[in-house]
This record gives C-alpha cells, structure tokens and sequence, in this order.
C-alpha cells in the first residue's frame, strides 16, 4: 500500500483512505475479526512507543536535575555520564540486556534469567523492546548522581555498561518475565499473587538505588563535605532552574512510566491507565507538599531543593502501587515519601555518605516504601482488574492480610541482596583496576576539564566559582560553626586509598 | 592626583553615582567585589542545612580625582551612601603619580 | 489476564495478543459490539491522557518564561510558587475542586456549582480528573508571574488554594458542565448556542488573567518600578533563553489543551482534533509575528520578549474558537491577538500596573479577544460538527448576526465579575491576614534568600547584580531621561499600606 | 453530540459513552464498518497529531542546541531567529508551502511541483498539514546554525520565507508525492522503487543542510575564527546544558519525525512505526558512542560538543531507513554518523567554513550518507511491508544489487543541485540587497544588543565576555601556537565584500 | 616598583596584551570592570521600552613594574589600546613599597 | 596605613582567611580576577581543537592595615597561600593616605 500517494490527494485522510480500502474487503466476519484485531495492536502500539518516548524524555530530566544540583565544575561530565547511559545503553541492550530479561531460545527461560534473542535475532517484538530499553536506561541513570563530581568517567563507562546488561536485566526478569521467580504473571506465583511491583518502584528505582548507595560508599565523598569535626559542609547545586526542569520532565515522563506499563489499553486496561495517571499526579504531590511543609517546619524557611526531592520521591513511591491502590492511599504513600526524603538526606549526611544529588533517598529509600506500600494498601478489586485475578491476600490496611506484606517484602530483599552483592563486586572490580576516583587535583579543579577538557560555561567567571559560595561554614549539625581553618585540613583527610 | 576607593553596599550605587553626577569630570570605574568585615553575612540552606554565606557582594568605585576634589568626593560619597547599619563600608585614598588618557595621550590632570 | 507474560514470551506483541485471544472470543454481533466498544474506549482514553500529559508540561514552561522574565534574585521564589501551584492544586482539586465542577450526587447539580463526589468518592472517571486537573493547574499558576518579585510565598499559597479549590471550579460548572447556567452543552442553552468557549479563553486563561490583574494591583508595583515623575524603569528579565524554551514547551503543551478539548476522538471527533491543531498553530504564529512586526515599527529593533508574548497570546486568543473557526480566522484571531500584545503591554505600564511577565496582556486581554472572536468568525459548518447543533446564530463577521456576539459578552462580563469579586475579596482577606508583600528589604536582597534561603545560581556573583544593569535610565515613557536621583526616592514612594 | 456533556454526568467516560450510542446503532455489517472505519481515523489520525506535536517540539532542541553553541553575546539573536522560523513559517506554509508541496487542482499536478490549495482553499486534510508543516520547520531551521553570530536578522527572515514558502516544498513534491518524479509512492516509480527516503535524511535534512553550506560559505567566517596564517581559533559554546537539553529534545522529537512518517497505525503499520523506532534509538546510540570514541581517541579527552552531533549525526543518518533497515544495520549506519561528524567538523574548519554549531556534518554529511545508506542495507521483506512493492532491487550489502544505490545517489545529486542553486540565488540576491552580514562592529559587540536591543542575561557580567575566555590560542592546526599578535589583524581580514 | 593601571577596552585586551609580551617579566592582573566616563553607555530594550545601560565593561589592566619600565609600558599599552574614539580609557600611575612572591618569600623588584 | 593587597590562587583563600582571622580587624576585600604570569594556563578543547587558555582564574585580597600589621600579615599569608609551585602569587604593598568609615564617618587608622 502506498501510503504518500493516498496522502498526495489532498483531502484524504490516511484513516479515511483505510476505510475506503476496508469497505470493499470487509465482507464476512471474518474481516471484520481482523480488522478489529488490527485495530487493537494498532492502539496498544500506540500506547507503547508513546510512553516509551515519555520515559525516553526522562533522560533528559536526569540529566538536568543532577546538573543542577552539582557545582559548574562539575557539569559536562555529569552530562556526558548521562548522555553515555543511553547511549551506551542502547548498544548493550540491544546485545544482551534485553536478552538476559525476557530473551526465550527453544527450550524456554530459567526462572533466574532470559536466555535468547541476542543481538536481537529471531526478533520482532519492537514495541516491547523500546519500552524495554527506556526502563533499562532509567535504572542505569540513578547512579551517576550519587557519585557526581569526584568518579571517574571511565570507570563509570564499566559500570554503566554492567548495569544495563545484567544487573537490571536478571532482575526484570525475576519479576516482569512469566517465567521470573517472583513474577506475578504466571499462574502458579509465589505466595498468593507473586511479588507486585506495577511500574518498578524495586525494578527499576531499588535497583539503581541500591547500585547508588554502593557507589557512593565505595567512592568516598566529596573533599570537604564532612569535616574531620564530624560537621557537614553543604555544598549547594549551581542552579535551580536547571533542577526544576528536570524535576517537572521527570514527572511528565513518569506518565509513560507508570500508566504506560499497562503494556496496552485494549481489553480494558485504558480504564486502568487512566487510574494510574490518578494516583501517580497525587503522590507526586503529595510527596512534594510533605517534603516542603516539614522542611519549613524544620529549617525555618520551604527548601526548593527538598520539595524537588520529594515530588521525586513520590512518584517512585507509587510506582510499585500505581494501579492497585486508591486515590487516597496515594496520598498517603506521597506524603509518607516526602517526610521519607527529608529525613533521609538527614540520615545519609550523618552517615557520612555523600549524595549529591539525592539519588539514594528519592530512588533507593522511597524505592522500598513503595513496594512494601503495596502490600498494606492494594485493594482486591483492583488486583482483580489490574493483574486478573481473584485473592483474598491484599493490602494489610485494607483488610487483607500480611500475606501481601510479606512477598513484598521478600522481594525487596531478595532485589536488594542481589544488586548489593553485584555492583559491590562491579565497583570494587573498578577500583581495582582502573581506579573509581579522580585525583584530588582533578577533583578540586573540576572533572570538566580534567575528563574532557571543557567548561560547561566558558564565559561566566563565577562558574569557577573562585570565592567559594559553597563554602560556607555548616551552621548545624555541629552546634557552633565548624572553625575555618578545617576546612583545609579536610581537603586532605581523604584516604589515600580513595584516591585512586 | 588621588585614588578615592569607596567599598560601598550595591544598593547604593545609584544614589552615589548622582551625588557624584555634577562634579565637572565624573569618570569612575566599578569593580564587583566581596567583602569581610564586622557585618555578618547571611545564612543560606541547602537540603536542610544552614550555612553562612561570609562574603557580601559590594561595589568598589574608583575615582582619580584632583587633589583639592578629595574632600568634597568623600563628603558626598559618605553622605549617599551611608545607612548608620554595619556594613556601610569604607573609603580609601591613595596618592596617583601620572594619568594618561589613552584616546589622545595627554598626561596629568588634565587627563582626568 | 497476565499481559506481562504475554510479552515474556517474546515476539508476541501485545496487541497480537488480544488479536489471538479475539478470535476464539468473537462469534456474534454481541461480541464485535462490544470489542469496538472497548477500542473506542481505548483511543478516547488515549487521547485524553496524553492531551493531559501535554498540558501538565505546561506547568514547566510557565515555570520557565516567568522565571526567565524576573531578576535572578527571585527565581527560585517564582519557581517555588508555579510548582506549588500544581503540588498543593493536585491535593486541592481531588478534595473538592472536581466536586464543585463537575460533581454529582444523587439530586443531580444546580447551574451554579458542582455538588459531589468530594475526595472523589463514588467515582471512576480518572481520564477526565486526570484532564480536568491540569487545566484547573493551568488556571492557577498564571497569577504568579503577574505578582512576581514582592509577593509573600506563604500568602500565594493560600490564594492557589482558593482559586484552584473554588473560584476556577464554579466556572468551569457554569460553561463546561451540562447543568451550568451558560453551558452549550445542553438541549436548551442560553441564547441559542449557549456560551461558546471550547478550550478556555474565558475559563482558564481570562480566570487566570482577571486574577492577575486583581493580584497585581493590590500587592502594588515593584519598588523602582515608577518614578515619582511618572516615567516607567523596564527591569530586564534575567534569562532569555528560560523565557524562550517556556514558551515554546507552552506551545507544544496547547496541542494538548486545545486539540485535547474534543474529549475523545472516536466518533468523528478526529477530524475537529486535527483542525483544531491546526488552528492553534497559525494563530501562534500569527502572534509571534504580529508581536515582532509592530515592535520593530515601534522600537527600531524586533522585541524577543514581546514576540515570545505575542506567541502565547495568539495561542489564548484562538483557544475559545479553535474548533469553529476557518485557518484564514484564526490568522486573523492570531494577528489582533500580537498587537493586543504590544499595545497592551504599555497600556498597563502607563496606569502603573506593574506586570512583570505580562500575564495580563497575554491571559486576560487575549482570553476576552480570543472569547469575543468566536462571535465574530464561528462558521455555521462547524457549530454543527463541534457542537452538534444546527444553529443560526454564529459568526458576525461571516454573516451569522449578532446574537453569538452578544451571549460571548455576555460570558465574558459574568466570568470577569466572578473573578473580581472573588479574587478581590481573596487577596483583601490575605493582606489583612499574613500580609500580600515582602518587606521592602527583602524585596531588595531578593526573595529567593528572604523566603527560601538559596539563591538560584549560587557560584555566579553577577547574581546578585551589583551593577543594576537592569537599573538604567527610561528613555521613552517620559521625554527625557528621568534624573538619576529620582532612583532612590523612587524607593521609597511604595505607599506604606503596600509594605504589609 | 454534546460531549461536556456526558462528560459532566461523571463517571461516565467518553469512549464509553461513544459504546452507548454504538449499541443501539449497530445493528447490520454495514454499521460495523464504519465504526471500524472511524476507529480506524481515530487512531490514525491521533498518530499523526502526536507525531507532529513531537516534531513541533524539535523547534525547541534546535532553538537550545544552537543558543548552547554560540556566545552569549549572539544568543537572543538565534533564538529570535529560530522562533521565527516556525512562526513566519506557518503563514508561509499556509499560504502557499502546502500548496507547491501537495496542492492538487482540478487537473493534477505535475512531476516537479504541486498546485492547489493555495491559503487551504477546498482543502480538509489537517492532520496532514500540521504534520507536514512541522517537518517544513524543522528543514526551516537547520540554516540558522550554521550562519549564526554574523547574520543579519532581516536577510534571515527573507531566506526562512523563501525555503519554508518554495525550496522544501518543491522538494517534498518530488519524492512524496504520489506524482513527483522521484517519488516511491507511485505504481511506476523511477528505477524500481522510487527514491527511497522514508523520514527524510535527504528531503528535510540534506535540503537544509546545502542550504546551511551555501549560506556559511557565502556569509563568511566570524571575525577571528581562521587566522591569516591559516590556523583555526576554537570558539566554544557558552552553555553545554543548554546544548544537552537541545539534543535530548531533537531526539525525543524524532520518534514523532521517524516512527510517525507511517503516517498511521492501521493496516499493520503499528509494527512498522515500533520497528522504525528500534532503528531510530540504536542508530543515536552508535553516532554518539561513536563520536565520543573517536574524538576520545583523536584529541586524548572525549568531547562532549561532538558526542551531542554524534547523537544528532546519528538520527539523521537512519533517518532515510529508519523502516527498511534491519536493528544491526541502524548500529552500523549510525557508527558511520559517528565517524562522519568528528572528521566532517574538521574537514569544514580545514576549509575555512565556518559552521559554528555543526549544522553541515549533521544535516548535510549525515544526511547524504544515510540516503545512500538505504542502498545499502535495505532489505526486501522491509520494502515489501514498508512500500508495498515486490522488489528484487533492494541494499547492495545485502544482496540486492546496486540498482537501488544508483537511484539513492540520484535523488542526493538531484536535490543537491537543485537546493544548491535555489538557495546560491537567494543568498545571492539578499547580499545584494539587504545585505548578508552585520558590521564588524556589531559583530564584536554582538547581534543580540545590535539587532534586538536586548541581552540574554543581562544580569551576568560574563555574558559580554571580557577576558575572551573563547579566544585562546589554537593548539592544533599549526603545530605551534599561533602567534597572538595574529588576533588582531585577524579581526581585519574578513574581505570587506562580506561586510556588506 | 610602580604600580601601571590601565583601564581599556575588552576588544583591545589580546592586542595590548601582545604588545607587553615580550617585556622580561610579563605578569599581569586583569578584572573586569565597568566603566563610566565621557563615553555614553548603549541604549537596550525592553518590552518595547529603551533604557539606557550606563556603565560599560572595561577590563583593568595592573602591572606592578620596575621604575625605568614605566615609560614604555605606558607607550606600549597607549599605543596598542588606541582607537581615538571616546571611551579608550585611562592609565593610572601610583607608587608601590614592596612586592613579594609567594612562592619564593621573596621580596623587591625580583618578585615581580 | 598601607594597602596589602595579594594575588593568590582560589583554593587559598579559605586557608589565607583563616590565618589572618584573629587580627583585631580581619576586614577585607576580595576580588575575582584573571592572572597572567610564568604559571601557564589550562588547555582545554572544544569540537576536537585544543586551545590555551590563557588567563588564571586568581583571587585578590586587599586589605588596609595599620603600618605595624604589615610584616605579620605579609608572613601570614605568605605562609597560608604558598604551594612552592609556580602560580602562588605576588602581594603588593602600597601606601594609603587616608581611610573613612561610611557608617561613622570617622577618619585615619580607626576607621579600619
Ligand atoms: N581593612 C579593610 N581593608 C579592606 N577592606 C575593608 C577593610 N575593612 C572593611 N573593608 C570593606 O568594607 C566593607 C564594610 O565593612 P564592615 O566592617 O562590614 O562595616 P562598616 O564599614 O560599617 O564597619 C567590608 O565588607 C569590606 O569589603
Ligand atoms: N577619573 C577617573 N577615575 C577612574 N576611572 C576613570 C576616570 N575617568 C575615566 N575612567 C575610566 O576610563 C574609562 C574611559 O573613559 P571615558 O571618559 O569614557 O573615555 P576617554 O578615556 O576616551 O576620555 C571609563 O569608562 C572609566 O572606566
Ligand atoms: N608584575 C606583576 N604585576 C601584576 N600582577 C602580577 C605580576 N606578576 C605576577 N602577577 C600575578 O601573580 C600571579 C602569579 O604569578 P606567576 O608568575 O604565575 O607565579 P609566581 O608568583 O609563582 O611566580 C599571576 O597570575 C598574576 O595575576
């Protein structure tokens, strides 16, 4: 069929054209049953390369977000490792991600990992494919925040490339697979409903949350973050336009995220979609408004930076739950997420683990609340539509049982032990060889010039940022201000095993 | 010839630069600086945490001024500028040996 | 049913699926129906979400143009405030802005307010909460740039309260639910089409732009802003390109707004979409043009910020008539839309209403424009296919008498009444509650560090704009440059009464 | 049928509400058929609006990516102009674009150009043109790059009016439609098949980019770029976020470009569209690894200015066979991309064609390259479900001779020739009118003061650059540094012909 | 030692800096500055208002040099930053006691 | 009195700071400059093409001290701001005639 040409009339439409075609050969049922069914796959196509773009734009919205909560020093590297998350990502994928996730050769899958369809052979399944990959580069992008500003480019080429190949995959497959170990889409799951992870609040936003809270262990903080005093210096993103935009692209891309892993809308899953679109919007507001009302309530004045955080942290809270709980338990989920980021912050500061960006708390803390949160609040009957079938172990709050609770929780750990244990031994690996770290030089310099040779805005003077806004004394966390001459002695307490 | 320096707070300016609009040649230069002094900075938070900003952003202004101008430029300057709250600034003078005036070449007070 | 699995299997894609499943499932006419029912729920659905996700990106671009077009110093406060504007209005809107639209118990709703389904109780229509509430958001944040600069965060998020709870809900019950007093969509309208307003000119923008107006004159002028001559100092927005990727987000966010606005697009709907895009598109670029062309001839030299205005008010002047209009109308809509732009602009400089990103101009002029075209260009034809009525009342200017004309005035008057009074007595409450305006000292040092303690560009000192670049003289408005002492009284004129 | 209405009852949503009425009118074949045929339009219709909605948002990654590559000084100027673009473009495509593109009149239209539907007279085919309008701007505003911080504002607007109003028309003409001499889309097509360009790597983006190499070379280089020893001096960018979220956009916007010139979904294009959006990821993927690795290789540091051509080099590349390509081969081409943007910028600078945001490598080089490269990869069972044709002409690489590669090569050399010669005689007669270029002093001083009166950031004292920051030696080039007193009368060698 | 401060235009910095090159010891300090004078500011706009940007950006040149140097800098630098045209700037002259380097602890004419 | 003024590198400056805190008047004034001098610049590339770039980022400190001070604040900071590797800076001494107290409008050493 010559698609232009119809096209070329002027005045035709292409759908009109179709029914032009349609009315001469539609003459028995037939037709009629293959027009209907190529109606459907025409609509669940749609649905899935739409929301695969939107999560595809959610690149875009990392990359912004972790710029602009780094120094300008810092800038291009942060979006070179984004940008290379991707693209890098796409190739690997392409190879052996998706392969290791939902690839079946002759004889079947394990229930461990995928096994087939490398490189994409014997393969025409595109649409899944896409919206695959989008959630695999995701993942991939959680970690380079938490390590921003002092970790090797080279390195975390390595890790990238680890963590879209097989550390996510292998979890995909667990749970989204049918033949994954936890999978709630086969008819014999564990427990009574398998372990439900709708979006991937532990999938996807564990997985890279856990790899985030490694790296940025293994990769030590940033020079004068914590003073030798145990007093925390706060070092503040260069800017906050770039941090709103990514945040409100990030929201916008969870709409393909969450109501777009229906994986359709045909036979009744629009209705659920639309559902999903609900609950998504109010956990990310929920989450936000908690996350400003307590940092006011804290610090005196709303912290942008924190409310930011926290409309993340609601959406990967009802990530997991999206199309199983009420519009009101998303409320709930949202709000407990917010008071979760800001507390958390907290936590990892006095921890003395280095976050710049937030990444451990908005994808790693918020990951695991959301998934135990659908084992308190997923309703019956939305198990019944959303994942068709009939149970009677569903959200503890709502009446259900512990039963849900416990797989959740099962799954939380099982996810976590895993993506502990294998991006450990990834990045202890790196450190070996070719080292996690930039020199201290490099790292007080800027990576942007030290990796690549550039500024991300050669002609603004503060953007070496020559008097140290940043680097005022930390009021809190030790009562008195930290005296000042620390803050040299603190550039050079870093281990020297970290500086390699 | 003298250098009358004036660290003066930025909201300032404007008024200053008037005070200073009549004088016969009201050539200066401005310099964004920082400054430390007994005025404390303000206090900023990030993700929860307070900190101090210790540098405020002043404005220097410079003028090279004949010698018998220099009381009248720091009695207006003073005048404009003041507010009576810590941080108000400060003038200094030093003494200029020669002016050139790039465009033409001409050196001394007539330069100015 | 197990989609998931389906997928796992690799090389099925989804909507092959359902084909499969279709064919044993399909034996009579019973079956086809409600398989095409279920399609035409499908792309509906479809339709309706991602027009919705579209119009949620426009809170990003409001975000953008209105913190591009304020000073540095106040970025993160207009940013804080739009993204409130959604957060606490999502929270808001499923309490009781969707019930006092478009809710319904059992008695059924008045003309005057919705009455029902609070906290969404008793309900099942998330595509149409989901769509309702972006543009309740939009309606919302559009007061934030028009009070930008001086307005207390804590008193703007009790007035987004009560214009997303309250004052836009009712109007939108009056024209868009088929029991509100002016609605068209009812067997018996007033006048005899009923008010016609497909998008919102008049219920999202000019409800949004009335606001402003009321805002910007109570909370008064920023200081500097008017000499005590008379004459007008411009004060330079901080970032053109912010202000330039908002407005073009904005734009893309209207191919939701205004095609969005058919609901759906089975049932012949597609073919209003479609022309509906294209509508939007020529009166934007009209806009734009328009905006360039006159500021050019005014100023000797095009104005970028006023043709990125003239953009969006083409776009608000076509969103009442987009669907009724002919292509050649909407040039026409778009044209008058860019000059109102300019012209407008001045006008409230001169009555010494200070509107720092000209939300009045673009929202509120244009959403009247754009609400008073439909009477004048709205063609017979499309009255049938939009509405559904055969009508002989429409467009003025092509032949269709006055009485359109007439019941458009006669919507704008009773929309414009509304919103004073509301937002009037609003933002009086507010000012004599918490106060409407920071103190002029912290007006001064920005409220980004007043309010919010941060700064938007930490490491860049000319930030803080030592120099006052956007402190030079006015050379129109008054003859001659207005006496450079004039700049420090002027600080002090704000009457006292403002400083509340 | 009064939508808002049903809408208002709640609860009820619109595609059910559509099911209602369907069930009481369906009752005979006759009935199932054309509600099939309006599913039909419905979906395909939303496609294309969605599509070109995604193509409209591509004016804002050109708008960033260009703004991120020039001075800060000239950045309000290419803003202003790529607004322009879409904004003078969508009259001009209005009034006669669409009309020479695919106007038909009574007695159709010639080989080499449309005529018909001038200002869319009889003409109701929207969703067409808003789609083809979008890629009509997006050919539009390749230009602006590649002359950019020299143009004159008013010679642009001239040069926008006459490709968007003729040059791409024409050519769209040729290849896409039914009766063009090229096209494919015709039962008895030049050569075989037609000349295949499926998204237009050569149609939109070869056709921008002769334009942008004509314009370059005729504009001259920037004061200072290539010094009279011949040596280059490098003139960075002033913004990398910027520069990042611009190709993170264009590569959003290309899964409306690609996957959306199906042109539908119905009739088994939905696996078509997912296949070309598998192709169009992994071929950005491969152009950016690409040119990261080479440049890594060439220049010690991976650049991250190339690495964002090569994700851009790499979409145009598979732009062509997007949808006849095999995944493998989409890396490969896309690979090529890669290679060809690193040497393609150095081979322009080895030339003194000053191309200060890379518009030729990506557009033009890439573009050809990708045209040719359907000759090369094209397989037959692609052909026959993308084109509908039984061909045993098909990718030369693949067994299918070199008949179509001849025929590829053909259309390059034919559109070349003509875009080559149309835009040397309108770049001829601005020159010679008008004028190309601004003075030299403006130049220095920048285009945004000089031709708007405005600054970008007027704020940050940076932004006028004083130190020069972008006018450091040139390292490479002429093995020794260039000596510095080479900078000034490098300021007065322009030929004072281009001055004018 | 003397202190040379020259007030120029950017445009001019490359070729003044050329100019002083091969001068034994050519340190130098540059800040950007904003300048006003004789020469008038450009006119800006605004929302289709004009506005008057009052102070322009100049940089400021400072070399601290030995005595018998002065001359020629001076010569040099008129020389190089010369247009003719209003606005070309200013050099300023003004005696230094001491210099040391850092590096070194040095002190005198052999820390510059 | 006399004006110390020093030209360091950035990261000294909390160092520097530091050790001329206790002074009974740590006022100072900071500005963020460009240097030139033995030290070379960074390169850095843009689209494959490396280029020099020329100009330091540095931070001057000026500080005006009372006669006596000026030894101990040379040895402070000489001590605070030096790496032993090329690009530590230079400080200048040069004598101030006069200072003022905007605030107070007190002259002489005083004011400081
Ligand atoms: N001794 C000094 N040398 C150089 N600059 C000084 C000195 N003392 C003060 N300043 C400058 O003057 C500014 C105002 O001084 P500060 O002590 O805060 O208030 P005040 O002038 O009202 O006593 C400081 O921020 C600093 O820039
Ligand atoms: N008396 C002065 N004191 C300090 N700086 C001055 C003085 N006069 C001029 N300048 C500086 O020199 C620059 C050029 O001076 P201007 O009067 O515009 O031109 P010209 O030097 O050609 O007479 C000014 O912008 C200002 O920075
Ligand atoms: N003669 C001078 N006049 C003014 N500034 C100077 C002079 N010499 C050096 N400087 C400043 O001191 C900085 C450091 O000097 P440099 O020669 O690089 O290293 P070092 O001080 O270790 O010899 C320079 O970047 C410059 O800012």
């Amino acid at each position: 069929m010559r698609r232009r040409m119809l096209l070329a009339l002027g005045g035709v439409s292409a759908g009109f054209a179709v029914a032009l075609l349609g009315s001469t050969a539609m003459v028995g049922a037939q037709e009629v049953e293959e027009s209907i069914a190529d109606l459907a796959t025409a609509i669940d196509t749609a649905w899935l390369l739409i929301a695969a773009t939107l999560v595809m734009l959610m690149q875009a919205g990392f990359g912004l977000v972790e710029s602009g909560f780094v120094r300008s020093k810092n800038v291009v590297n942060i979006l070179m490792k984004n940008s290379l998350d991707v693209l890098l990502g796409s190739l690997i994928y392409f190879a052996f991600g998706w392969a290791l996730a939902y690839g079946v050769s002759g004889d079947g899958a394990g229930g461990f990992f995928g096994n087939g369809n490398f490189f994409l052979t014997n393969f025409t399944d595109y649409p899944s494919w896409f919206f695959q990959f989008a959630f695999a580069a995701t993942a991939a992008t959680i970690v380079s925040g938490a390590m921003a500003e002092r970790t090797k480019f080279g390195a975390y080429l390595i890790y990238t490339v680890a963590i879209t190949g097989v550390v996510y995959p292998i979890v995909t497959h667990w749970v989204w697979d049918g033949a994954g170990w936890l999978t709630a889409f086969t008819d014999d799951p564990i427990g009574d409903n398998g372990f439900v992870d709708f979006a991937g609040s532990t999938v996807v936003h564990s997985v890279g949350g856990w790899a985030a809270l490694v790296g940025a262990i293994m990769v030590g903080p940033r020079i004068g973050k914590y003073a030798a005093d145990g007093s925390v210096r706060p070092i503040p993103g260069h800017s906050m336009p770039l941090g709103f935009l990514g945040v409100l692209i990030l929201w916008i891309g969870w709409y393909g995220f969450n109501p777009g892993s229906t994986l359709g809308l045909s036979g009744g899953f629009a209705a659920i979609a639309a559902r999903v679109a609900v609950t998504t919007t109010l956990a990310a507001g929920a989450g936000g408004v908690a996350a400003m009302g307590i940092s006011w309530m804290k610090a005196g004045k709303s912290d942008f930076s924190l409310t930011l955080n926290g409309v993340l942290g609601g959406l990967v809270g009802i990530t997991a739950g999206c199309a199983t709980v009420e519009p009101w338990a998303a409320i709930v989920i949202g709000l407990v997420a917010g008071v979760i980021i800001v507390f958390g912050v907290d936590l990892l500061d006095s921890l003395h683990i280095d976050d710049p960006v937030g990444a451990v708390p908005v994808h790693l803390m918020n990951g695991v609340w959301g998934t135990l949160a659908v084992g308190l609040f997923t309703t019956q009957g939305f198990m019944a539509d959303a994942y068709g079938v009939e149970t009677s172990s569903y959200g503890l709050l709502v009446g259900g049982g512990a039963n849900m609770l416990i797989i959740q929780a099962l799954g939380v750990i099982a996810v976590g032990a895993w993506t502990l244990v294998t991006a450990g031994l990834i990045f202890t690996v790196i450190k070996m060889t070719v080292g996690l770290r930039v020199s201290a030089a490099e790292e007080e310099s800027g990576l942007d010039v030290g990796e690549h040779g550039m500024e991300a805005y050669p002609e603004f003077t503060g953007g070496r940022d020559p008097f140290g806004i940043h680097g005022g004394l930390a009021l809190s966390g030790s009562g008195a201000a930290a005296p000042m001459p620390g803050s040299q002695p603190m550039t050079q307490t870093r281990p020297a095993s970290e500086q390699s | 010839m003298q250098r009358v320096e004036a660290i003066i707070r930025p909201e300032k300016l404007s008024v200053v630069k008037a005070a200073l609009e009549d004088l016969t040649h009201a050539g200066m230069t401005l310099t964004e600086v920082r400054g430390h002094g007994v005025q404390r900075g303000v206090t900023e938070q990030w993700r929860g945490r307070s900190f101090a900003v210790e540098y405020l952003t002043k404005v220097k202004i410079e003028l090279v001024v004949r010698d018998e101008e220099v009381d009248d430029v720091i009695t207006r300057i003073v005048e404009a500028a003041r507010t009576g709250e810590v941080g108000d600034g400060k003038i200094f003078v030093s003494p200029v040996d020669r002016a050139v005036r790039i465009r033409t070449g001409e050196s001394g007070e007539g330069a100015l």
